[in-house]
């Protein structure tokens, strides 16, 4: 059974249960999580497994759900909190700002704060408005938290149990659009991965791609179709959008020469600038092109008509690498 | 030593039984054919409108739709109470308030077929558009109604929410500041006993939801939702005094969600078929027929020549929302700000040229 | 047709008049010495730490303060009424709720003069540290009653927020989670009657704060916050029927702010003189005086011995305040997560390097 | 009177009073606000002036404060409301993120929201805990709000008066440290100030020192000492975040060739970044060293006895601007 292939949903939903397997404090709450097992079905099974008592269905308030995990999380328990959909976690970001980035700072160390915020992300499912957005830039920005991000079924699972075990605070964002894209093979182990490092997911010579999310299919796509164009991508997945792992990219740029960084969020004060700058910093001697940045637009997510229009597709990725490729001084 | 500091109370308002039958004595005002015929038929198009909207939906032409199953009687009184120049600040759930004060029937499947256009309709005026995030409509309605009460117009602002929506914050700042401040607004809670699968019991312990106007000192009451004539005299009276000044009112309906949450939803995982089975016994539309016939203002002709015409209406919208053109490209950056930005625009020439090589059908996304 | 669906009231409790007689006949269990003595003597010493806190603000060696003056009474009953076990979740005006239950007043100082280690002392056990950001806590405080629950632990948890703060929707949403979850939390206000300028009548048209429990269908009720032995049976009666598993209770504490808002504010930019002067006929510490005078428990002799002991207690904090090693920079580096991530260990490199840079006095900032 | 020199703090009350006498749907509405004239008192002597009406002392409830402003905003009042710090804006960001910044788009026009949320905000002032953040990166990245900081008192009274004019929903952050820190002779003419432009305000061919807010001081202080060394540096305001004058500062580094940014907030995914990599891009060309960032650290603003080690001071901008003096490739 545990060793069928899976979604990257059924991973988040395997990880919760071996982390409430292998550790009593581990409690989820959110809304909709408990009989009807989440609006994704993220946590189906969970309720009857464990009980109404580890897996609660809240009244719907989600400044509640964040304030409650802060309050639970100062005694010692591991509270993984669903927000809906990431376009409701506003009403949260009191609590993750002020208390739980800072519980263990503030304290310096008497208490702190072990809670999990997971939320779906991003766009692509024709849904509703505000059920596409992805504002992960808002939440990398904040010092104490850890801002997580999948981009397979098996990071899912090893990410999202580090995630509970670690003894930070960490905002979850999983992307909903590639939920049910791809099935792997993935072993019930137990084993985390790590949150200190970004993940090279292909190595490649000319030019290195750096994404996050949902994008991780476009931009393998796009290394695919280049490939076959005779240009080496190297293609890293952040995963981790802070604490970053700078040294990978430096160091992959630095071997590259260019880069070419890919979002589905408004380009303007997103985490791709702020991996450009870095970059242009710290690789600037390396640098044969400027880092170029593919992103979504400075406007609204559209309601589902147009939503394609506003998110990057691999044609829009080809074209900046190519364009980045023939660049000259 | 102990004294009793304050004391409060809730009342509940019905006036027909689950059949339509009178519960005792009806008023005066009760006894003619309008408005009754006329919520009636407005009630028989919202249903004939929602069960459009689903098959749409099912069909691949609209998007995710939320169901006004059951609200029929909660939407039609209350949008007919309003006046004109009231303002409606809507949750996503009041199609048949916001058809009756105006927006054509093809703006509003416009809306849920995932084109911003839905909610530009003129006809809509000055009330908000649907607002997704929970409760949030309810501290606009009081923004609203504070412009109205500094300007001295003497309107009403009606706001619906949700039973569930009741829990966040938003709903308890707006009832305390239109208490603190004495707002011309009417919150109505469409309680239809679920929030998606959350039952109202794990809500709120309180035996009402309408209570909770107590901690804001605002009058709070309760009203059978499925009971037209008790919401026409409850919606009234709130509105009335709103408009005089006197001061804001929370209204609990109490309905039931007869359809799914919405058409991502399936409420059989949830609920039992049971309680869905009882509910349909309370259903407000079957309930004014029942007392129409009694009263003799409605018969089976009657019902069959309005469903048809009803019928004709839809078909006719629903052709007209077929043949809107598609939304230009531009949209998406001309109506972010009131006059759009350079970088913007550059942005904007982008996604002209990403959509003419869409069209070309160029590899999209997925 | 109208029926009533719910009824609900709040009581107010109090014992002593303003001059410290008993409003009626007296319970036994308030006529011994104890625990009315302690409760005074500690209430003598949370005035003179105040008194002392703001000497140290006006000679520059604390920050911003706030005062408690005016809400002894409230502090140290409620933090006598708790158990070790129980938890507390504090505002930033229970300098006394924290000292009674073990924190040293050196740390206390320590906080107010801006350092975070000021929160770090294992005395705290588990309770929270201050919350600034308003009403916050509340839901902290729900958090904290979930896990005790979960964990089967028969303890209470007790928060404090003040009147202004009830307008937030944390509290309100505190509330409503508490009573649908019966969660073992109590809720105290310290109603002083202002929010920094602003006063109780503008932030909400109830008669009562107690009464926004009934909406959420938990228990409230009002004491009077300045008779220490309303408060005795009050708060002692919530904290047990919390630890009972019998639910959560708010409680309405009636006080009066007879300080600035904190140090950096001027109360007399907004209200009277006269309202103050009438508000210190009322002061908890002057009332429970005159009470153990009349009960033969306290006299001038012991009066004066106390305060001269309290001095020097406090003398003897401030000294050893003031004699606290500086914070190490690395401390801003190395408690922010658990493991210093290697950007900000390279930032604590560049921070140590400033702080030398400092402390050879280079030009700073200003 | 009216031409008094005068401090940044009382150029915004002038600009309010201005901006109420000229309309009468500007109205006023915030904590403490009225009799006590707001905490700093930037409000002070309006209510009397302007009545109880249109100077409002609200509950206290932040996210009450911005879904009224937004409620009024979409019937054509111009609601300027405060936030007493800006540590305090959390509960406001779900009205600000997805009502105020789409009211416009998603009626297509039909409404608008020409509403302005003002709060003090940064470090400096020895205040509590929440009373000395930057956070104007996570307001900035979202499209459809304006975010505006002025950094001298002309530029207060023209930025406010073009906020509140301003047909969009527009959040202005004032530098509390500087509040009362220079007076300057300002002529209460009505005259706004345009809300998307830079400010050159200091010529230079050397480098370009780009800031915004209070560093601004520290930044004109450091081009200073760095004349005296015969280093010519030219100094920009940002003064408006979103949507930023990139041209402006494109200009500038084109004709320089170098830059340092300074802020406040941290570091990590700052504004810093966003300006750095579209320099990158766009005047890759002409850049002879990476544009540099000097920022507050990604570690959390520290209490008081330690807010100097945090924020950045003219001898840091210094020490950039030599750094950058001396790179080569
Ligand atoms: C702030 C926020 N949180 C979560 C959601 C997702 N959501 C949409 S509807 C809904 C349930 C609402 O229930 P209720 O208030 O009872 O209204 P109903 O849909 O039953 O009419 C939820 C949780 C949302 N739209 N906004
Ligand atoms: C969310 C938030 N908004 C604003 C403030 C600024 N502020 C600090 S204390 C205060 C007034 C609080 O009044 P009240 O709740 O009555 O408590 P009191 O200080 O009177 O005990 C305000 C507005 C804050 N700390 N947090
Ligand atoms: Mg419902
Ligand atoms: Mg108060």
């Amino acid at each position: 059974m545990n060793d069928n292939a899976i979604t990257l949903l059924e991973a988040v939903n395997l990880a919760l249960a071996r982390a409430m397997a292998d550790d009593p404090d581990v409690v989820l709450l959110g809304e909709d999580i408990g009989t009807n097992g989440g609006v994704f079905r993220a946590t189906a099974g969970l309720q009857e497994r464990f009980g109404e008592r580890r897996v609660i269905d809240t009244p719907l308030a989600e400044t509640m759900i964040a304030g409650l995990s802060v309050g639970m999380a100062t005694q010692g328990m591991r509270p993984v909190a669903e927000i809906q959909f990431m376009g409701f976690i506003f009403p949260a970001f009191e609590h993750l700002v002020a208390h739980a980035a800072r519980m263990r700072a503030r304290t310096r160390g008497r208490l702190s704060c072990p809670m999990v915020l997971r939320a779906p992300f991003g766009g692509g499912i024709h849904a509703p408005e505000h059920h596409s957005e992805s504002t992960e830039a808002l939440l990398a920005h904040i010092p104490g938290l850890r801002v997580v991000i999948p981009s397979s079924p098996a990071r899912a699972y090893g990410l999202l149990l580090a995630a509970i075990r670690c003894d930070d605070p960490v905002i979850f964002l999983e992307p909903k659009r590639i939920y049910r894209a791809s099935k792997t093979l993935i072993e019930d182990n137990g084993q985390a991965l790590p949150l200190d490092t970004c993940f090279t997911l292909r190595e490649g010579s000319d030019i290195t791609l750096i994404s996050w999310g949902a994008m991780i299919s476009e931009t393998l796509d796009a290394a695919d179709r280049l490939a076959a164009e005779g240009v080496s991508c190297e293609v890293i997945d952040v995963a981790t959008l802070n604490p970053i792992d700078h040294a990978t990219l430096v160091a992959s740029v630095s071997k590259t020469g260019r880069c070419v960084i890919i979002h589905e969020a408004p380009r303007h004060g997103g985490m791709g600038a702020e991996i450009a700058a870095t970059l242009g910093e710290q690789a600037r001697a390396a640098l044969l092109a400027p880092p170029c940045r593919v992103t979504g637009h400075d406007t609204l997510m559209p309601y589902y008509r147009n939503e394609q229009l506003y998110l990057p597709d691999t044609d829009d990725i080809v074209t900046a690498v190519k364009a980045t490729m023939e660049y000259v001084e | 030593m102990h004294e009793i500091s304050y004391r409060g109370e809730i009342r509940l308002t019905r006036y027909l039984d689950e059949s339509g039958a009178p519960l005792g004595d009806m008023p005066d005002w009760a006894c003619g054919e309008q408005p009754w015929v006329h919520y009636y038929q407005q009630m028989v198009l919202a249903r004939q409108f929602d069960t459009k909207a689903i098959s749409l939906q099912r069909t691949g032409q609209l998007g995710t739709y939320a169901s006004l199953l059951g609200a029929e009687a909660i939407d039609v009184v209350c949008a007919s109470r309003m006046q004109t120049e009231d303002v409606l600040v809507p949750y996503y759930r009041n199609h048949a308030m916001q058809m009756i004060r105006g927006t054509p029937i093809a703006r509003l499947l416009q809306y849920w077929g995932g084109d911003e256009r839905g909610s530009s309709a003129p006809e809509m005026q000055h009330d908000l558009p649907n607002a997704v995030p929970i409760a949030t409509q309810c501290l606009h309605a009081c923004g609203v109604a504070t412009a109205l009460k500094l300007r001295q117009q003497h309107q009403a602002v009606l706001t619906v929410i949700g039973d569930g929506g009741t829990s966040k914050g938003d709903f308890m700042e707006a009832l305390n500041v239109a208490g603190a401040w004495q707002l011309p607004v009417v919150f109505v809670i469409n309680n239809n006993q679920w929030a998606i699968s959350v039952p109202r019991s794990k809500q709120c312990i309180a035996p009402t939801l309408a209570q909770k106007a107590l901690g804001a000192g605002i009058r709070g009451e309760q009203v059978d939702g499925n009971d037209a004539i008790a919401l026409h005299d409850v919606v009234g009276q709130a509105l009335e005094r709103a408009r005089a000044g006197k001061g804001p009112t929370l209204i609990e309906a109490l309905s039931y969600r007869l359809s799914d949450h919405t058409t991502a939803d399936d409420a059989t995982r949830y609920r039992s078929a049971d309680e869905l089975k009882a509910a349909w016994a309370r259903d407000p539309v079957a309930r004014l027929r029942h007392w129409l016939h009694q009263q003799g203002h409605w018969d089976e002709a009657r019902e069959q020549a309005w469903q048809a015409e009803t019928k004709q209406l839809i078909e006719a919208a629903v052709a007209d929302y077929l043949a809107l053109p598609a939304q230009p490209v531009d949209d998406l950056y001309d109506h972010l700000y009131a006059e759009c930005p350079p970088t913007l625009a550059v942005q904007r020439e982008q996604a002209r040229a990403k959509q003419a090589r869409h069209e070309q059908g160029g590899s999209g996304h997925e």
